[in-house]
Formats: structure tokens, sequence, C-alpha cells
């Protein structure tokens, strides 16, 4: 039995090589981030537009004269495996900042990391309020995306709008779905007082079947439904609909934030897209609003070598550009001196000028809205019109 | 000592032991014999409590055991053996019968203090009159099949019980092997005073020793009493010679 | 023949891990060695009762609540908090257990199943309690503040600190399991794994000792979940999912369940490999897959059924 | 419905062989992987999309055979448990395989045009393709029934699930029959998730999630029995369906707690015997 042990033990040693030593010292970043299922259809994509802005800078010299490295890890869409993946990039790759994670479950799990190790985190996908909430918020923790308020009031406004007044929710059950449809709910009932809620079904994050839950939902002859199933579940969820026949009894009274409608959902669909439906997305390639909108859809298209690139990118593009922005002006990496510098911290990002507010280290971004039709020059759905709804107004 | 009382056993409609009685006298040689699937095994599984018979009764020393589980009735004096050998496989000579020492004396529950030396001078006291001693250490899954038989004989005797239960004690052993063991159990029976009950196959084995015998055909008694009785008795009973 | 004090060896190692490794080493050390806690004491269900058991996560789970849930919310101090993770873990054993002992072998191994993921499906969906989905994040170390004022260890982060109170809680539970399988209690398990049928004509209550070795690996699974929900830095419902149940059956396997060491080596090798190969590529579950397949016909019955082999060819030709 | 055929595979493995098949789930996401790559290359129209699911089965089915004959044929006869082991290394393999083949982005099959339209039943709207699968899985079933009860390999592989020692004595050929089990069992696994990818997304993850859900149905129907599974299925979607209904929250948790109260009230399961 002995002799086993050893055996075993020796080839562990074996195998504990210590990582090798890094002599340009290029400045870490390590980037939890769903590569796998059906979040990786959103988490993929931002990490491509990460790579992409390291490339860039590198490119024009990097930061402070040294190069950017980005280390990115599949975190699964899984709080425990994006926690421990954080604590890894920390301890084994001695990253010196964190960008990343997408799902409101990893996102506030990660940020305890980041406090514990004193390592400026930013979050570029995570809308929970939650992930910023006073009793959470540290000095190490930042957000350049959107809040579930943000985006649950402006689906509010949209769909107060719409002649309806039996309102049906459907989240998945964790801090995302919860908030935003909290945040929806409230904000519809202020402005719109006579809406009824009259149903809201919480499967579970990850469902495959919705089923049970739309049939559930129907019974309850809703007029409008307003849904925050993302990612790559939102096609699970909207073939399985439409396939009953959801989308025309609600007459298209819908909404599906959580990005139901950026291209690639729409072209990963293709003709089983429910076209007529409202959504939301954090950039699209047929905006061009501005010149560095357009300019950066160029790049990326060139870049991911798709004529339709994605929209997912700009959250790991700009989550890069904020750090790289406050290295720069804090003219250190630095934890706590990056930390100070990105307070106020404003940036002209290809969506246009974001900042990063002392209050809450909340950046002001707010999402595309419209309602989706087909385009003729398009082989997809896509919005039409399409608004970038400000989020100043509703960020308090 | 042992009554067996009416006892009844069906599987699925089929009936292995049927109205079944006997009596085993106290510090007799008793056995049981009868072709295969007469019925013996099931009936040894009735009285030791592994399954649960229909109706009957079974009765130790005055005392109602019906249904009583093997766990507790082991407890009660009984010890036994089984046809197809039961021991345990991986655990050193010593280990098996040890165990029974210590579960029957009742410190399984210990669960601190080293078992290792525990009863050994007992284990080792009985491994030398099985005339295994000195392979106490030898993992018992690795002896001869003679040896083995012998080991689960000590497995029942560790439990230091009244009346011995022997399913086929000798079964699958050469003529040698079967001649030293029944020598073995007739000598270690007659040393502990036990009353023993066991079935058979070997008849020069059964008639060599027993003072009583039962004989079970399809689940019946068909004759029961004295090697002598049955002898004379077998013949017009019709009972098929050609499996013993 | 002289013993190497093997044991105290691997402590005294195990606790200068912190002042000659690197931070990612000790990360490393502690997860072994939780992990080993846990596997151990699946062992002494599969490898000493012989009860192949798909739910032992479960007991890792609700350990790992409890100790999070009372730190945390309650704000318990760890001495107290730490037994509870054991207490409420065994508690819930009996309760599994009691149903589960009156089962065998494949419906044994299902019910556990059921009854784990009957845990899990709780933890995943009672927000209130367990935080569901996202978990439960920031479980506070324990209050090490008197380890600052020790020589030696004085210098060390809190997260070393709690390492070396680790070292020494797995050491404890490990050597009074240890003292459990070399007990007649112990033995009267092993008479069970081997043979239920003659163990249970020797006098042994099958089922009372299988409820006893359920519970007791319950506590210890508890106690292991316990403490790696704080070295987790969160408590998640993935800690009761089945897939966890899985990992820990094959670390136990992959050690060799014959032995007291055999599942802490598992858990080493395993962990370290895990490492390594994640580095190299992203594939890890197709190499342990192929790793596990190779073991399997390369030697059958796991490193621990090699020498097991070796014993009964040489056995066989006897028998002949 | 679907579910049906995934764990009716199972329990024929079990049933014959007596060993949990872990690596099924990983059949059954195979089988909608199989399915869409012969989507890409054919296409779905003009009933094509039928060719393609059975081919996708054909494939998974071939797949199974092979396994069993090269390698899992070298476990007969050794600890359940290192059996148990192997099919849940085989599951890890080849979901990686599959992860490598197809990458993480889920794959999407359309429904086949013949049934795009839905029926309107009291109110309540049932697609066509549901409707289809709903009346497949008694269609098989009752196929499978007539096979196992008609043709001397159904007699034999009802008796091997009864009594394997007798049936090698009667001169059966024991091996070949072990592995058209395994073919059969992984066509039907392989078929489940064929004729899912229409109605849900085909993606790496899959089969962890179904291979525990058809564990439940297997487990309440009765391991090896084959009514029991069509009934465990339909119990399963029931209990999850009502479930939602009434306590959303829980729907999970009384699924398991469905299974653990068949476990310990029948251990065999509501149609299953005992195992001897």
């Amino acid at each position: 039995m002995h002799r086993r042990t050893l055996l075993v033990v020796l080839l562990a040693a074996a195998l504990l090589v210590p990582p090798a030593a890094d002599a340009q010292k290029p400045i870490k970043v390590g980037m939890p981030m769903p590569l796998s299922g059906p979040p990786a259809l959103f988490g993929e994509p931002a990490t491509k537009g990460a790579m992409m802005f390291v490339e860039e800078i590198n490119a024009r010299g990097g930061v402070l004269g040294r190069k950017l490295e980005l280390i990115t890890r599949d975190s699964k869409a899984d709080a425990n495996e994006a926690v421990r993946q954080a604590r890894e990039l920390i301890l084994k790759d001695n990253v010196d900042f964190l960008v990343g994670t997408l799902t409101s479950a990893e996102g506030p799990a990660v940020s305890v990391v980041a406090k514990e190790n004193k390592i400026v985190f930013i979050a570029p996908i995570p809308k929970t309020d939650q992930l910023t909430a006073p009793d959470k918020l540290h000095p190490y923790v930042f957000r350049v995306a959107s809040t579930t308020t943000i985006e649950g009031r402006s689906a509010a406004e949209i769909v107060a709008k719409w002649p309806v007044k039996r309102v049906a929710t459907m989240s998945f059950d964790y801090a995302y779905g919860q908030d935003v449809t909290k945040a929806f709910v409230e904000h519809l009932k202020k402005i719109k007082p006579s809406v009824e809620i009259v149903d809201q079904q919480w499967p579970k994050l990850g469902e495959q079947d919705y089923n049970p839950f739309i049939n559930a939902q129907m019974a309850k002859k809703p007029e409008a439904v307003f849904s925050s199933i993302w990612g790559g579940f939102f096609v699970t969820y909207s073939k399985q609909a439409r396939a009953v026949g959801m989308f025309d009894a609600l007459k298209y009274h819908f909404i599906g934030v959580g990005e139901a409608a950026t291209p690639e959902t729409a072209k990963s669909m293709g003709a089983d897209y429910p076209v007529g439906i409202w959504g939301n997305s954090y950039d699209a390639f047929y905006w061009g609003e501005t010149q560095a909108h357009r300019s950066y859809v160029a790049r990326l298209s060139r870049y991911l070598k798709d004529e339709y690139p994605s929209s997912w990118a700009i959250q790991g593009y700009i989550g890069m550009q904020f750090l790289a922005e406050a290295i720069k002006k804090a003219e250190s990496t630095d934890s706590d001196k990056v930390a100070k510098a990105l307070l106020g911290l404003t940036v002209e990002t290809p969506v246009g000028p974001l900042t990063i507010r002392e209050k809450d280290h909340q950046a002001n971004r707010g999402q595309l809205y419209g309602k989706t039709v087909m385009d003729p020059k398009y082989p997809f759905a896509i919005m039409k019109p399409v608004t970038y709804v400000d989020p100043t107004k509703f960020m308090d | 000592m042992l009554e067996v009382r009416d006892l009844t056993k069906s599987f699925d409609g089929f009936v292995a032991v049927s109205r079944v009685s006997f009596d085993v006298p106290k510090h007799s040689v008793s056995a049981i014999i009868g072709p295969n699937g007469a019925g013996k095994t099931t009936l040894f599984n009735l009285i030791t409590g592994h399954l649960r018979c229909d109706t009957g009764r079974v009765v130790l020393n005055g005392r109602d055991v019906t249904g009583v589980p093997p766990h507790d009735l082991c407890r009660m004096g009984v010890g036994r053996s089984f046809q197809r050998t039961n021991i345990f496989a991986k655990l050193t000579v010593y280990e098996n019968v040890q165990a029974a020492f210590v579960s029957h004396r009742g410190r399984g529950w210990n669960a601190f203090t080293p078992v290792r030396d525990l009863y050994r001078d007992e284990t080792l006291r009985l491994l030398e009159s099985l005339r295994l001693a000195d392979r106490a250490g030898e993992v018992a899954g690795f002896l001869s099949h003679g040896a083995q038989k012998q080991l689960e004989l000590g497995l029942a005797l560790a439990l230091e019980p009244d009346i011995l239960l022997l399913d086929e004690p000798t079964a699958g052993m050469s003529a040698s092997e079967t001649r030293e063991t029944i020598q073995l159990i007739d000598r270690l029976a007659r040393e502990r005073g036990l009353t023993l009950l066991f079935t058979e196959h070997d008849m020069e084995v059964v008639f060599s020793i027993a003072q009583k015998i039962t004989v079970l055909h399809q689940g019946r008694v068909i004759a029961d009493g004295s090697p002598a009785a049955v002898r004379a008795d077998g013949g017009h009973v019709g009972a098929p010679h050609d499996d013993w | 023949m002289r013993r190497v004090p093997w044991a105290p060896l691997v402590v005294v190692a195990a606790l200068l891990v912190p002042a000659v490794g690197s931070r990612f080493y000790t990360f490393l050390a502690n997860d072994v060695i939780i992990w080993a806690l846990f596997a151990t004491s699946l062992n002494l269900l599969v490898g000493y009762t012989g009860l192949v058991s798909f739910g032992h996560a479960a007991y890792f789970g609700i350990g790992a609540y409890t100790t999070g849930i009372l730190m945390k919310k309650l704000g318990v101090p760890f001495l107290l908090a730490f037994p509870a993770a054991g207490v409420l873990a065994g508690a819930f054993a009996l309760l599994f257990g009691l149903f589960c002992v009156r089962l065998t072998r494949i419906y044994f191994a299902m019910l556990t199943l059921a009854f784990a993921q009957i845990v899990w499906a709780i933890c995943f969906k009672w927000n209130e309690v367990t935080g569901g989905e996202q978990g439960m994040p920031e479980v506070p170390y324990p209050d090490l503040a008197w380890m600052g004022a020790l020589p030696l260890v004085r210098d060390l982060r809190t997260s070393d600190h709690f390492y070396l109170v680790t070292v020494v809680l797995v050491a404890l539970c490990l050597w009074i399991l240890h003292r459990v399988v070399r007990s007649p209690f112990g033995r009267m398990l092993t008479t069970i794994r081997e043979n239920a049928e003659r163990a249970e004509f020797i006098g042994v209550h099958v089922r009372r000792y299988e409820l006893a070795a359920f519970v007791l690996a319950g506590a210890f699974a508890g106690l292991a979940g316990g403490l790696f929900g704080i070295f987790n830095r969160g408590v998640f419902p993935d800690f009761a999912y089945w897939t966890k149940s899985s990992e820990v059956l094959i670390m136990t396997l992959l050690g060799g369940m014959g032995t007291f060491y055999g599942p802490s080596v598992g858990a080493l090798a395993l962990i370290l490999l895990n490492q390594q190969i994640v580095s190299y590529t992203e594939y890890w579950p197709f190499v342990l897959g192929t790793i596990l397949v190779v073991l399997l016909f390369g030697f059958p019955g796991g490193l621990g059924g090699a020498l097991e082999l070796l014993g009964r060819r040489l056995w066989r030709p006897r028998r002949a | 419905m679907f579910l049906f055929l995934i764990a009716a595979g199972l329990s024929l493995i079990f049933g014959v062989l007596r060993v949990l098949n872990f690596a099924h789930g990983t059949f059954y996401m195979l089988g909608a992987y199989a399915t869409y790559q012969l989507v890409q290359w054919m296409g779905v129209s003009g009933g094509r999309f039928w060719l393609t699911a059975l081919g996708g089965a054909l494939v998974v089915a071939a797949l199974g055979g092979l396994i069993e004959r090269f390698l899992f044929r070298r476990l007969y006869g050794k600890d359940e448990l290192y059996q148990l082991l192997f099919t849940y290394a085989l599951a890890l393999i080849l979901s990686d395989a599959a992860k490598m083949l197809w990458g993480t982005q889920q794959k999407s099959v359309s429904r086949p045009p013949e049934l795009t339209g839905a029926l309107h039943v009291f109110g309540a709207i049932i697609p066509h393709y549901n409707l289809f699968i709903i009346l497949l899985g008694p269609a098989i079933a009752l196929a499978f029934w007539v096979v196992l009860q008609r043709t001397r390999v159904g007699r034999y592989i009802r008796a091997a699930a009864l009594d394997r020692e007798t049936l090698g004595a009667l001169g059966v050929n024991v091996d070949a029959l072990y592995t058209w089990v395994f073919v059969l069992a992984s066509f039907l696994g392989g078929l489940g998730g064929a004729l899912i990818s229409p109605m849900r997304a085909t993606t790496p993850g899959m089969d962890t999630e179904v291979i525990v859900e058809a564990f439940v149905v297997v487990v309440i129907g009765g391991l090896g029995s084959f009514w029991g599974t069509f009934l465990g299925a339909l119990i399963y979607g029931q209990v999850l369906s009502f479930g939602i209904l009434f306590f959303p929250r829980f729907s999970i948790f009384a699924v398991f707690a469905l299974m653990a109260a068949v476990l310990i009230v029948r251990p065999w399961g509501l149609l299953g015997r005992p195992l001897r």
C-alpha cells in the first residue's frame, strides 16, 4: 500500500511545477466569463471584444509602456465556478485586475473575492442592483453594465404606451430576474396604475422546458408579457412560446429584456425568431449613430471575421477601456490608485461618453430598444427604429 | 430444544415448505435429508429468520422465536453455517473469527478502541481447535474450499451456540475432506455439548453420525425418526433415491 | 520492523506549507485537505461498509450551509458553527438514512441520490434562507485574531491562519475516523461489506450498523462542508448537486477505497492533476474520463484493485 | 413524452445488463447534435427532417454498439461500481468530444415544415410537432412492446431481464444479445435527442440534466419495467406541470420527493418487480 501512496505523491509533486515567471511583466487582467452552454452566446463575444481592445492597445504600445495580457477562464455561468476561477486567477496567475462575469449570480460572488483580495473588479455585464447596493459596495467593484433598475424602468416606459391592462412576467428565479422584474413592475404601476399584473412565472436559471410555464401563464390570459429570459435561453423559450402561438395570442405585446433583440440572437434563430416583439440590446452593428461607433463596428467585423458582428463584444471592450484609462490616469497598476482613478472617470466609448459615478461606482450605461422587424437588407430580424434610451433619469 | 411446527412457505404460488413439523432433542445430532429442491435450505432460512414463514411456529427452548431476525436469534444460542460458503472473504482468518466474538459479546458498538487484540486468546484458541491456527494471518478468501468451510464453522462456534444448524457442511468437498470435517464436527459437538441439526446429501455421513433423521420431499416431511427406522421406512414411502 | 510515522509527518509537512509555498500552494493545499476529509467520510460508507452512496454531497452541502448561515447571518462564532455543521448534517443523515438503509445496492444508491437532489432543490430555490441560485457569498473567516499573538504564525495572512486551523481540524477528524475504522465497530462494518448475510448471522444488526455508519459519514462530510464554505468564501447550491457526489466518489475510487488514506491520496492526485491539466487544455472532463477508462481497463478495480488482482492471481492456481 | 424514449433506453439496459448507464444522457445529446449536423447538410424541408432524425439516432445506435462490443463487454462480471464508473467516464469523454466538435455555442434546429402549425383544443394550443411527439411516444412504446412480446429477440430480452443464468444455458448467443440491447437502448436515447432538437436548444450540458430526469422516470416506474417507464414519464410530466401551477418555487423539489417516496414504499418502482 505504501509504495502506491508514495508513487501517487511523487506523481503529484512532479505535476506541481511552479508557473514560469514573466520577464516583461505585462499587466495581467483576469476574465472569468461563461464560455460554454447557452450563456456563452453572450460570454464568448464579450471576451472577444475585450481581446480586440487588448490587441489594439498593445499595438499602440500598451498602457504605461507595458502590454496588457488577458487571461480568460470559463466560469460556466455558475457563481461557485466563477469564484473559484477568480481566486485561481488571483492566486495562481497573479492577475492585477479582474474584468468579467456575466450572470447576476456570478457578479456579486466575484465582487466578494475582489474585496478580500483588494483587486479592482470591473463588471461589464451583470445587471443586478445587488452588485452595487450600498451594503455590498466596496472600493474595488465597478460596473459598466446597465442595471436592473435602468432596464426594468426603460421597459416599463415602453409597455405603458401599449393598449394593455393585463400584464404577465416571465423571469429566471435568481438575482437578475427578480430584480429586473421588480423594477419593471414597480415602475409600470407607478406610471400606469390601471395595469394589473396577472401572472408571474419563475423558471430556474437554465431551464430547458418552458412549456409548463408558458401554459400556466397563458391560462391567466395576459395581454402583454414582460420577459427577462436571456442569452441562449431566450432562443429555447421563444421557440417553445412561438410553437404554442403565444406571440400571436399576445398580438406581439411582448418585450424581451435581457437582450432578446440582439443581432446574434436573431441570427441564431433565423426564421424561428418571433418577429414583431420588442426587445433590447447593448449594441447593434446596424445602429451606426456616430463615427466612433461605425469605426468600432468595422474593426470588430474584421476582427471577428463576421459580417454582422456581435453586440456583446462592446461590453468586454468598454470594460477593458475603462480599466486602461484608469491605469493611465492613476499612472500606476496599484489597485487602490486605479480604484480611485475610476471614480468619476469619463471615457469616450464607441457608444458615446460614459461616466462612472462616485456614488455607486455605476456607469450611466443605457441600452438600445426597438420593435423587431424583418429588413430586406439582412437575413434576420432587426430593431427598427432603434433608440438608445438614456438611463440618467432612471438611475436613482 | 428446538421444535418446528407446521411451517409453510410459498413463493409466487410455489409451495417450497409445507406444514413441516419436527423436533430436535437437546444434545442430539439430527439430520434433514432430501433431494435437491426438497426445501431443506428454505426450511433452514425459515428457522433462522432469514425468511418469514406463511404459517407455523419455531420454538427454541420453550420460547417462540418465529420471525425473530437472525441477529437476535444468534444471541439466543443459535449458530448457523451456509450451503454456499459464507465467510468474510477479504478479511483474514483471524479477523473472521474475531469479528464473530466481538459481535456476539456485544462489543460492536465500541467505536474508539483498537480492535486488533480484542478477544485474541479466545479467537486463537478456537482456531486451534479447528486446526486453522497456523493460517490465522491468511486472507480467508484464499483458503481452500475445505478450510473455508471449517472457518465458517468457526464463525458459528464463536457465537457459543447451544444449537448449531449446518446447511450441507461438506458440500463440494473431496471424500477425505468430508471425512475430516465430519470428524471435526462430531468432536466439537461432543466437546461443547452442542445440539446439532444439519442437512446433508451424503448418506454415508448422515447415517454415520445422525441420531435422528427427518426426510423432506417436495416440501413435506415424509419420514421422521431414528436412522434405522428411516432406512426401513424409506422403501415403502417411495422417496426417490437417485439423488442421494 | 519500525514503522515510519507517516501520518504525523504529513500533518507537519502540511502545516509548513504557508511558510514555504506561495499563497497559491496554500490555497491548493487547503482545497486538497478539505476534500480529503470529504472523500474519507464517503469511504467509511463505500470502502468500509460497502454502501455506494450517490448523494454524499447532500451532507457536505448541509454542513456548508449550516456553518455559512450561522456565521454570516447570525454571527455565531466558528467554535459553535463548525460542530453544528457536523451535528446538522448527521441529523439529516439519520433522517434520510432511516429510509436508505432499508434498501440494497442500486436502490440504496438511487434513494441517496433522490435525497441529495431534494437537498439541492431546497438550497437552489429557498432564496430567503440559502440565497438560492446565487448562493451565499462572503462567508466570514472565523475570528482568528488570537493567532496573531502566537509566535511563528504572527505574520501570516488570515487565509493562512484559517488554513492552519483547517489542517488541525481535519487531522483531528481523520484521526477520529481512523480510530473508528480500526475499532470493533469498524470491524463490524467491514463484515457487512464483505457479507451482509453472514454478518447478520454472527449477530450484527446490519441495518442499525449501516445507519450508524451513514450518520457518521454524513456528519464528517458536514464538517468538511463547513470548512469548505469558509475556504471557498461562499456557499453555493452546487455543493449538494449530484455531480459533486460523483466527483467525491471518483476521488475515493481513484485513491483506492480499500485503504484508509486512499481517498486522501485520490483527492490530492485529482486536484493537482486538474490544476495541471486546465492550464493546458479546457477539456479536463475528457482527460479525466480517459484516465478513468485507462484505469478501469489497465488496472481493473482502480489503483487499489491492482494489488488485489495480483493477490488473486497467486491464489487461483491453488484452487484449480 | 420524449423523456419516455430516453428513459426506456435506460430502463432496457438496466433490465438486461443490470447497469445504470450514466452515458445514456450523453447519447441523447449526441442524437441531438448528430441531427443538427445532418440538418446542416441536408436541410429540413420536404420530409428530410425525418431522415435526419432517424440518421442521428442510427449514428448514436452504432456508437452504442461499438462501445459495448469493444469496451463495455470487458467489464461484465466485474464489480458493478466499476461498470458504473465506466459509463460515467464515457459520459465525460463523449460530452467533451461533442464540445470539441460542435463548440460551446448552442445549436438550433427548425421544426419540420410539415408540422409547424398548431391545433386549438379547448382554448389551449398544441403545436402539431408536440402533438406528434405525444402520439409518437405511445406508438413507439407499443411497437417495442410488440417486439418484446412477439419476436424471438424480444423473448430473449425478457428472459434475460428475469434470469440471466438460464439464458446462456438455452443456447442463446448472450454476447450478441447484449450488443443488440445496447444498440437498441442507444437508438432510443439518440432518437429522443433527435426529436427534441426542434423544441429546445442543443447545447453542451444538456446531458447531465436529462440523465437525472431519466433516472427519476425510471425509478418511479420501476427499473427495468417497460410499461413502468411509460407510466413514470407520464407521472413525471404531470407532477412537474402541476407543481409549476401550484407551487412554482418547489416543482423540482416535488419531483425528487416523489422519487424518494416511491423508493421508500416500493423500491422496485410502481410497475417493476423486486430484484432477486
